[in-house]
């Protein structure tokens, strides 16, 4: 039997790689499920890794090059490990006006970490996202997930503080 | 909008630069002017390779339409009239060249394929002489690992026929684009060195159809790198039989 | 599900509402929710519950955006009439509500007072200007309960285009209508619905375009966060007058709630019938599928949204061939955006001719707009078609904030342009702002005072343009890159003239020859702000001081401060 | 032919900047048709004459090789300021070819491989005589405008001979004719 007809069994017994398959399987393992398919990787596993990819790639029968074309051109999907922490600091329109910039500068300045960075000790990773449709509410943060508006560069730190102590 | 369709026998007129033509339904502008020896620049295009519509240098003027199309892609219509060379035209082709020139560090004179380069040659079509946009001077890399190729992203203009003959004719689909916009970049495989590459077949038909020095055989010195195209008219050849 | 079936659920749902006292609804919409709405709504149940019998006949209901975001988290509670007393129902609008005042307000509510130290009057402009079709059941319904939509008259257009009309008399009222796209670029949708139904094809997509990319709006989350069965409805008779039996929700990834929603909405319609095989026991079949983008702007583009969807990168490609002959998987496809497709069940239920009558000769009906930036009234706004500028940023929007001057409005986002103070009386139409060098856009409107740089935000547009561009065309992947070096020198007051020269000419280059709609329209934001304020790049021009021993610009601004420059 | 109906020589300049002289060379290479132009100009000013002023008022100065330091900076300012009509010779003068190739790095960068891991004796960055480096090398018409570019690496004697022919007969020349950028 050519090894190819087979479904590639799934890189370890870590129980997150079911929540792949059934993404795929719901899909018909066909080869537009790439996007959800990562989606489901990243949400499982944090990000996407070489092993990761070969395996969906492997799954859906999408060349490799295409996977990785498509993990490296949306925004959303990551190729590195993010801190345990995530910061995700609007840009849009209306954010921008009423003071994102000043606000990353901040960081910056305070926690040494830019736009996709993290933090040395791997706490806090700062990220920033093109308008998350919280403009009445300028400048939004996200921090894990819990969007917060009209964000300080006090209230900034007290979070910020809190996940680096913690 | 929807093409109009016609019974395939039927012959359309048109005009292309002031000269009556006909033409098949179905046909591009650009297969209209190539039959008629009419001469269109472009960089991406390449017959038996699907339509890739990026490098704008064979955007026309149809008469009645706002906007400019691109003659490898759009189908001919009875009673076009189409303009291929105006002054209008010439001033953006020749900016596509100058911004193509301002994105890498195609640095001719050292360039293995210089003097058999498809972008040098457009240049001088098209009346480059300098490039008066800012050079954005990138630091990309170049990838040696392959035995026998070598991939020069200072060179490389993204037109994706080597991503297109990998694959579409090889089957190989090594080569991809990953990354987007200024920072997109031909890739191989899992973006690994090339020579890692498993799937590769080393087949060398992207290195012969790559317009520049991007890809290149290794061991040419300045100006040494000849391309063999004369596989080219079997992309189509061989697909039809 | 038959008309009788709809009506039946809906006269039910009304009698369960009938037995109520009062309700309390409370935004569950992105903004409101993240102000902690969630906790209010958790807080009066659990108040309501320890008062036992008394509690009952209150029920605090989550309801979707109420528009004014920026007073948010809001709530608003229906009193009945009081025959007694003479009163007729009334409702109360409560602002900048926080947990601590759960109790008190369920307290009041349910012995029928009011606290007017937390009522947000709805008789201001913002309230009364409005006209809401798309946002009707904004903020009423729950939009996790399809009884609720159905009990306000949902669905039923979608049943009776199934049972009543035939495809053809669909598209006719959509026709009719006078609906354009509202996705930006005003497209008359009955012209895409009928050359799709026209085309002869074993399978059709619909294609609802939800990917809202633009910075500075909101509209589309709103709606789908608000009233998600409004676009199941929507895609639904769609499918019906395009012969389409399969369609697929393009979402941003970054808009959870709205995803979250979607799904429910969607599962609750198939298990009503709504979805799935022979709807109204016609033969007509339809399913939606959700698929999620990834952090892309370009793929609300068309043809890229069409390759993300396939899985694919989102990089556009050449049309003709449109995707109304050749799109998803190559079969004629239907692509409209997500307040298109919410407007389609008001059609259908109420004909065409009645949104014929709202709007200006060209531009028909109502546009929701997102207020955002330096204005007082921030939030979602549901306007008809042809009200001026004026209107809506002074009268709707309460002005400018601190006393500050208006200086422009930016629509249409990185598309568009910015109308400066002396446009301000332009009706807000498809032509009129075209006209103005800008365009209607999916409603993204940014206020700007006197403290923003129009070049700062030319620059703004440039760097978003340039990150999202695809990179596959060579003018708006080296143009949009070469025009942030040349802003970035500008603002950096260390350009010449020659820079702003080779800047107006990578405008034109890029516009012209881009190969889709992002890099054609990228250089707009910069046209539009050279137009109107020239004179700012000429100011971040290097040396431009006039005369030798000119004082610098910047010590006759520290000789006389000008005031409206402090914060 | 009296003296007066003698067409006055054109007066021409040239520098050589960041270059390797190779496109000076190439004017030399147009061998005996230097004879026959020798009666029509005049050069004032060249890294083969000895004159140290360029005089103003010269009708045509040739420019080689790239701006890379301040000094070529200055000469190229102090060209345009002198002569009519500049003509950028070469592919060091029109895209800054070779020299550019340290535009992907860092100054510092450059400075440290020359000076510091390349050197067997004394380590250390040139401070003294030698012109600051600029951060980038530059194209000639990147500091100054141009009015004719003469691309090749180095433009073929031909091409400087049928740019001067054209010249001195008051026409204005195709240099792609006969050469091309890396030629």
């Amino acid at each position: 039997m050519i090894a190819s007809l087979k479904k590639p069994e799934a890189p370890s017994d870590d129980k997150r790689w079911k929540i792949v398959q059934a993404t795929m399987r719901r899909n018909g393992y066909s080869r537009n499920a790439l996007i959800e398919t990562l989606h489901t990787v990243q949400n499982s596993f944090g990000y996407l890794d070489e092993e990761s990819l070969r395996y969906v790639a492997a799954s859906l029968r999408v060349p490799l090059s295409a996977v990785y074309g498509v993990a490296t051109f949306y925004h959303l999907f990551t190729l590195k490990p993010q801190g345990e922490h995530t910061c995700v600091v609007c840009t849009g329109t209306a954010c921008y006006i009423k003071g994102t910039p000043e606000l990353l500068q901040h960081i910056e300045t305070r926690y040494g970490i830019k736009d996709g960075d993290t933090t040395a000790d791997g706490k806090v990773s700062l990220l920033t996202a093109r308008c998350i449709g919280a403009c009445s509410m300028a400048p939004a943060v996200v921090f894990d997930g819990e969007m917060e508006g009209n964000v300080t560069e006090e209230q900034l730190d007290t979070e910020v503080d809190g996940w680096l102590k913690s | 909008m929807a093409r109009q369709k016609l019974p395939p026998t039927q012959t359309l007129t048109m005009k292309i630069d002031d000269v009556d033509v006909t033409a098949k339904p179905g046909q591009t502008i650009q297969d209209v002017a190539r039959d008629h020896d009419i001469e269109i620049p472009g960089l991406c295009y390449i017959d038996g390779l699907t339509i890739w519509g990026a490098c704008r240098l064979c955007l026309v003027e149809v008469e009645g339409m706002r906007k400019l199309l691109a003659a490898c892609s759009t189908e001919v219509a009875e009673g076009m009239i189409v303009h291929t060379d105006t002054e209008r035209l010439r001033r953006y082709r020749k900016m596509v060249i100058e911004m193509l020139f301002a994105e890498r560090n195609h640095v001719c004179s050292v360039c293995v394929s210089n003097g058999h380069c498809d972008l040098q040659a457009m240049a001088v079509q098209l009346g480059v002489d300098h490039v008066h946009l800012p050079y954005m001077n990138p630091d990309v890399k170049v990838d040696s690992s392959h035995d026998r190729f070598r991939l020069d992203h200072n060179r490389c203009i993204l037109c994706t026929r080597c991503v297109r003959v990998c694959g579409e004719i090889e089957g190989a689909a090594t080569k991809g684009v990953g990354g987007r916009g200024i920072n997109a970049r031909i890739i191989n495989d899992l973006n690994m060195p090339w020579g890692d590459s498993q799937t590769c077949t080393s087949c060398g038909k992207c290195v012969h159809i790559c317009p520049t020095g991007a890809l290149v055989e290794k061991g040419t010195a300045a100006a040494e790198m000849k391309k063999h195209r004369s596989f080219l008219p079997y992309l189509t050849v061989m697909r039809e039989s | 599900m038959t008309p009788e079936e709809l009506e039946q659920i809906a006269v039910d749902q009304q009698e369960a509402e009938n037995q109520l006292d009062h309700r309390i609804n409370v935004c569950m919409a992105a903004s409101c929710m993240s102000r902690h709405s969630e906790q209010i709504v958790k807080d009066m149940q659990a108040k309501l519950k320890d008062m036992g019998e008394k509690g009952e006949k209150t029920q605090v209901r989550c309801v979707g955006c109420m528009g004014l975001c920026s007073a948010g988290p809001l709530v608003e509670v229906d009193h009945p009439a009081d025959e007694a007393a003479g009163k007729g129902p009334e409702k109360v609008m409560y602002r900048d509500i926080s947990p601590e005042h759960a109790e008190s307000i369920v307290n009041a509510t349910v012995d029928g007072r009011t606290l007017p130290d937390l009522v947000q009057p709805t008789d201001i402009p913002y309230f009364t200007r409005q006209k809401r079709i798309v946002t009707e059941n904004s903020g009423y319904i729950d939009p996790e309960c399809i009884e609720d939509y159905i009990a306000a008259g949902g669905y039923s257009g979608l049943v009776s285009a199934l049972t009543e009309m035939s495809p053809d008399d669909v598209i006719h009222e959509v026709t009719v209508s006078g609906l354009r796209g509202r996705g930006g670029g005003g497209f008359p949708t009955g012209l895409k619905w009928s050359t799709v139904a026209r085309t002869d094809a074993d399978q059709k997509y619909v294609v609802c375009n939800a990917d809202e990319g633009d910075p500075g709006a909101f509209m589309d989350r709103a709606v789908l966060e608000s009233d998600p069965h409004r676009i199941i409805e929507g895609m639904t008779i769609a499918g019906y007058a395009v012969g389409a039996s399969k369609a697929y929700i393009y979402v941003r990834a970054e808009y959870p709630l709205a995803i979250k929603r979607l799904k429910r909405a969607i599962s609750q319609a198939n298990k009503f019938g709504l979805l799935g095989t022979n709807l109204c026991d016609t033969p007509f079949n339809f399913d939606i599928e959700l698929r999620l983008g990834a952090g892309a702007f370009v793929c609300g583009e068309e043809t890229a949204l069409i390759a993300s969807i396939e899985g694919k990168r989102g990089t556009p490609r050449p049309r003709p061939p449109f995707p109304a002959s050749y799109g998803l998987f190559g079969k004629p496809t239907l692509i409209n955006n997500v307040e298109t497709m919410a407007t389609i069940p008001w059609i259908t239920r109420y004909g065409g001719e009645a949104l014929a009558a709202i709007g200006t000769e060209k531009s028909k009906g109502t546009k929701v707009f997102a207020l955002a930036g330096k204005i007082n009234c921030n939030g979602l706004i549901e306007v008809p078609m042809g009200i001026s500028l004026r209107e809506i940023i002074y009268e709707i929007g309460d002005g400018i904030p601190d006393g500050a001057t208006f200086k422009a409005v930016q629509t249409g986002g990185p598309s568009g342009g910015c109308v400066p103070a002396d446009k301000l009386d332009m009706p807000v139409d498809y032509e009129s702002l075209q006209e103005a060098g800008t365009i209607m856009g999916s409603g993204g409107m940014v206020i700007m005072d006197e403290t923003s740089s129009m070049v700062d935000v030319a620059r703004f547009f440039m760097e978003f343009c340039k990150d999202e561009s695809c990179g596959k065309c060579v003018p708006c992947r080296v143009g949009t890159a070469q025009m942030l070096d040349l802003l970035e020198k500008m603002c950096a007051k260390s350009a010449t003239q020659k820079d702003l020269d080779l800047l107006k000419e990578l405008c034109d280059v890029t516009k012209a020859c881009s190969l889709c709609g992002l890099g054609q329209t990228a250089p707009n934001p910069v046209l539009s702000t050279l137009h109107y304020f020239e004179n700012e790049y000429m100011d971040s021009l290097q040396g431009e001081v006039t005369g030798v021993g000119a004082v610098p610009a910047t010590e006759t601004k520290a000789g006389a401060p000008d005031p409206t420059h402090e914060k | 032919m009296s003296s007066d109906t003698t067409p006055k020589p054109v007066t021409i300049a040239t520098v050589w900047l960041d270059g390797c002289s190779g496109c000076h060379m190439s004017f030399l290479d147009m061998d005996e048709r230097l004879i026959e132009i020798a009666p029509l100009i005049q050069i004032v000013h060249s890294p083969v004459v000895d004159t140290k002023q360029i005089p103003p008022g010269t009708d045509v100065g040739i420019i080689e090789g790239a701006i890379s330091n301040e000094d070529d900076e200055a000469k190229a300012k102090k060209m345009r300021a002198a002569c009519n009509f500049i003509v950028s010779l070469g592919d060091c003068a029109v895209t800054a070819n070779v020299p550019s190739m340290r535009n992907v790095f860092d100054k510092q960068e450059c400075f440290d491989r020359a000076y510091h891991e390349n050197a067997d004796l004394q380590p250390a960055n040139p401070d003294v005589v030698v012109p600051p480096l600029l951060d980038k090398a530059l194209a000639v018409h990147q500091v100054i405008d141009v009015d004719l570019y003469v691309p090749g690496c180095p433009p073929p004697a031909d091409a400087i001979y049928y740019v001067l022919s054209e010249l001195l007969a008051g026409r204005q020349p195709d240099p792609l004719q006969l050469t091309r950028f890396g030629k």
